[in-house]
């Protein structure tokens, strides 16, 4: 069931010029969430951010009942949230969402570039709790980019690509060896972050037939189906994304 | 205990606090948030004779408190809804009204026909005003010939409460407010959206994929008000206002400036509880003034 | 270094930025906070032919990202503009353009015909549109008949650039927009007021003594987007853009859906330096962008 | 000349349920600010206030570089304005506005009823630096509506009144016994506040064939003489609130 709840900020930490994690505890013990559902987040005090803004779950402790979101400035609403300090509020709407498919096999590949790394640690989290091991790449422009790789080793095998060679492998998580494999054996693809790189993740699965889900990031105005703004187009006609996804097998998408 | 039952021609609202068409999906979008019973009334999705995948993505904009959509009427069609929605929402102990939409009048007349069937649908709202389908919807509404020819011909078939949904995109919202009255309608609902535009200056293209779009949420409510004020005036049925409305002082402004009931649409986005804090946040106002019945305050604007 | 230079008509604008009519003064009451010599122009208050007090307080609303006025004229008349205002701005390195207004064709032709024999003044802008005056006004530019009269007058006394200001109080502003033009219109300027209301749901009465105002502020930019882009593409004088700019990214979308200059104004209120900042922002938006002419970005939205 | 200037809030006294007492320190030295001006605030961070706050100066300190606002709670900006905290920013435009009168004689009353008190402090000091001692009269519902006595008694002769008697005299200022003489001496009176108040003070003035300085309240806009909206009218027709007055002689106002 859907939720409203007003949380109080445990923490902010600044990993780098961009990116931050926030740490959140609620005011009554968090819903069920599963790994690839998001939030939709009430930014006050901000004269142009009258709409919610949609962020994945990054990571959640049940025995803490804390939530965790991983959010990247880009305008005013997320500049705004990443201005908030240990004890301020903030009302939040969840789970929304699908979520990605558990799988049954230690072979999968989670790749997340940029932000989009935010929902694969919870994600990770989850294939753990089965005693899986997946594989996880993470992508970023630069060393910095890329942050709290501890916590991702604590779930799986942790690869890293930068594309100024700073960190991991040199280049796009497309270049890593483990996206170079002539016959990968991976069963399911795992993929959020800007489009190119997801595209490039389907390239791979397509090319090896193994079948990938990505997190698409429309805009959205409701978060929760009643406003039809956040269509995605897919063999089954327009589908929203912030109900019948964000999370998609991308045989269903155009793509 | 004051009284807050208003009426909308036969139609009985437990108060005056309706949902706003597109923006509530059928209704239970919000059963986890509100007792969707507890509203006057709900209008659901803008429907029409076929199924419509409507617009192409994107279909939204933020602008400065406000929005810009331009769904453009993605619905299941009336048969569709019929069959398969209907079953789910008709025993919602509410109003359950249907927006009607169409590109010619047969096709308004197809779906006002179908949905007259309908037992416990008592009464559609006409939109002659969605600016976000190329054919029909806005042009209807923003001529007093078609929007007369579109009235009067759905009027013969349609025997329950017809609302009309009047543009704001007009020069005098008047002079279509009396054509449609004259024409049949029961009541008005005003405003849809004003037709608006957003750009991507780093992009530099449109944000929409429909270029222009329509606006919605509080930046269009000083211009909703005055269109309900000056149809208010001007005609003699009753009114929903609607158009920016997120809290119960705004529902208190609309109905002082005329109308009987409100429609809210784009602040069930932001807060999905909005329509149930109004209901009493309008409790707590009548309270404060010593007003007993909410029909009270209806045009009750001191001049 | 960029070109920032704009031409609108006759008139060379050292940049697009320009200051819109009753939202700045005649210019002097900026001195303190910016050189008006940095504008590409300003357009100072509606002048009519008498002195007028305008309308009785309250004049103001404060809306959603929005403000409504009541101003409703008030000037000191076209006579005393000549005599006692005009000696003190003539000087400013700048287009001084003046915003005439009137109630009748003949009021508008005596201002215009005055300010013809300025010689400092480059230029006027006709303002068929203000929604706060009872006659005239808003009356002349929502009709066609009636914008294409006036503007045909007064062009036969008005020798210099001709800019007429349509209302976006209308069903469809490219009409208008066509009509004035082949009218002898050199340019047009958009958009004023919308028309709007404000309520205070505590005292049960309106905000403004009039009741109803002109609705302007970021709240109206997706509207005034949409008016823009729809001109541009249906008439091809040179347009200025404004309702709601706040800074240069705002300033670019008006420029990209067809503006070659745009007006500032109630962004003034709350930052007296908006106008100088937009300026930096332009520049700031070409380099990054790697534009070397202003001129490049005007109309130049991808489809 | 008029400025825009950022300031930093050093403290942000609360007095009751309604005022507060704002210090502000600015990032160069105070122009010159005559008793009666007010500044123009701009309140960041609230959704319904994009035009600044009109709020007249209540005290200046020019050794320490310090203004001081006095304001009520009543909307959304100035609760905004009750939140800030030492080391916030606000954006002020100052000195805006005419002025009171500086009289030549301490045989003058002032009157501040409600936030009406607020520019009285600056002008009892600017009074009291001529060498003079005014008579200061200041009303409020109740006890906890006045506050900072000792500040005005530096300046002048003060008494209170409270309409429910917690303190000073019961009633409204008109009912003070300085304001019931049958003869009374005073040159000047000053009064801002509820237009109640400032029309008894007026009746009192006339009565008396004493000349009445009112502090206005309009609506504005702008503050600076530019957008033309708050304007009242006299017997020379309408005049601007922020730029001809917000003080004005009651013989000027069709009062
Ligand atoms: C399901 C979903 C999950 C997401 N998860 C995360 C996450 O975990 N971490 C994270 O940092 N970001 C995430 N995003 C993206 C995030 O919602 C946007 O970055 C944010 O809304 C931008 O808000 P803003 O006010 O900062 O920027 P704005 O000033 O509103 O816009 C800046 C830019 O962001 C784009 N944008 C605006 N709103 C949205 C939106 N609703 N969705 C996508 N893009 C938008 C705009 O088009 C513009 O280009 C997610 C988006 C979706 C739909
Ligand atoms: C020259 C001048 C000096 C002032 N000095 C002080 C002062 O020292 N201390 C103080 O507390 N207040 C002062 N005021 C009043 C103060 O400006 C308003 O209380 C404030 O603007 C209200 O803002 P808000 O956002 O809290 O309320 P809003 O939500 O905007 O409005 C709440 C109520 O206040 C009224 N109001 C709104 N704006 C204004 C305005 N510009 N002027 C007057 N009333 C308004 C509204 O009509 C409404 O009834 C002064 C006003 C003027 C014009
Ligand atoms: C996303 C969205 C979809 C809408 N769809 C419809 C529709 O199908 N039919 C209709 O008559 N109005 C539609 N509207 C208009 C609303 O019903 C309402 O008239 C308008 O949004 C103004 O109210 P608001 O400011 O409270 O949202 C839609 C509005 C939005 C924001
Ligand atoms: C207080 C005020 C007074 C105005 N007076 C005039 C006027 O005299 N003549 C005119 O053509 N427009 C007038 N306008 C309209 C503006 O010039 C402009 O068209 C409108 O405000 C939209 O721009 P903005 O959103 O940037 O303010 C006035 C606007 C305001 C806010
Ligand atoms: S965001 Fe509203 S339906 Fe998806
Ligand atoms: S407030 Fe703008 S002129 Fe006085």
């Amino acid at each position: 069931m859907k939720q409203i709840i007003d949380f109080t900020v445990v923490s902010n930490k600044t990993l780098n010029h961009e990116h931050f994690v926030l740490e959140l505890k609620p005011d009554k013990p968090l819903p069920e969430i599963s790994a690839g559902q998001f939030v939709e987040v009430r930014v006050d005090g901000s004269e142009n951010t009258m709409l919610r803004r949609p962020i994945s779950v990054h990571d959640v402790d049940y025995d803490k009942n804390i939530l965790s979101l991983f959010i990247k400035k880009v305008g005013e609403g997320t500049r705004h949230l990443s201005e908030l300090t240990e004890g301020d509020n903030l009302n939040l709407i969840l789970p929304l969402g699908n979520g990605f498919t558990i799988p049954d096999s230690s072979n999968v590949l989670l790749v997340g570039g940029g932000c989009g790394v935010a929902p694969m640690l919870y994600l990770a989290r989850k294939i753990a709790e089965k005693g899986l091991r997946p594989f996880i790449l993470l992508g970023g422009k630069t060393k910095t980019d890329i942050s709290g790789i501890a916590a991702y080793q604590a779930f799986g095998k942790v690869a890293i690509t930068t594309e100024d060679g700073s960190e991991g492998e040199k280049g796009f998580v497309s270049d890593h060896p483990w996206m170079k494999q002539e016959t990968p054996d991976f069963k399911l693809l795992y993929a959020c972050g800007p489009e190119p790189m997801m595209k490039a993740v389907n390239d791979f699965g397509k090319k090896h037939e193994i079948d990938t889900e990505v997190s698409l990031e429309h805009t959205m105005a409701c978060g929760f189906g009643a406003c039809l703004t956040c269509v995605v187009d897919t063999t089954k006609g327009h589908q929203l994304t912030c109900k019948d996804g964000p999370v998609f097998n991308t045989k269903e998408l155009k793509w | 205990m004051v009284n807050l039952n208003v009426n909308i021609d036969k139609l009985k609202l437990k108060n005056p606090i309706m949902t706003a068409s597109g923006t509530f999906g059928y209704g239970p979008e919000f059963d986890d948030f509100i007792h969707v019973d507890d509203l006057g009334g709900i209008v659901v999705k803008g429907t029409t004779g076929k199924h419509r995948e409507g617009n192409p993505y994107p279909r939204m904009a933020e602008t400065p408190m406000g929005m810009l959509n331009a769904v453009g009427l993605q619905n299941v069609g009336v048969d569709h809804f019929i069959s398969d929605i209907y079953p789910q929402i008709k025993d919602y102990n509410t109003n359950v009204l249907v927006n009607v939409s169409g590109s010619t009048i047969d096709e308004y007349l197809e779906v006002a026909e179908k949905i007259n069937a309908l037992e416990k649908i008592p009464g559609i709202e006409l939109n002659i005003s969605c600016p976000n389908v190329k054919e029909g919807g806005m042009a209807f509404g923003t001529s007093c010939p078609s929007a007369q020819a579109v009235v009067e011909e759905v009027r013969k078939v349609y025997k329950k409460t017809l609302i009309v949904k009047l543009s704001p995109n007009v020069t005098d919202v008047t002079e279509i407010a009396r054509v449609v009255t004259e024409a049949g309608a029961d009541a008005l609902s005003l405003i849809n959206t004003l037709l608006g535009m957003a750009i991507d200056a780093e992009k530099q293209s449109p944000i929409l994929s429909t270029v222009t779009g329509g606006l919605s949420g509080p930046a269009v409510k000083p211009v909703a008000l005055r269109m309900v004020w000056q149809v208010a005036n001007a005609v003699d049925v009753p009114l929903i206002g609607m158009g920016g409305i997120r809290n119960a002082t705004d529902v208190i402004e609309f109905m002082l400036a005329g109308a009987t009931a409100v429609e809210i649409g784009t602040a069930n986005f932001v807060d999905p509880q909005v329509t149930v804090k109004c209901i009493d946040g309008i409790k707590a106002y009548m309270q404060r003034h010593g007003v007993d019945d909410v029909n009270e305050l209806i045009g009750a604007l001191r001049k």
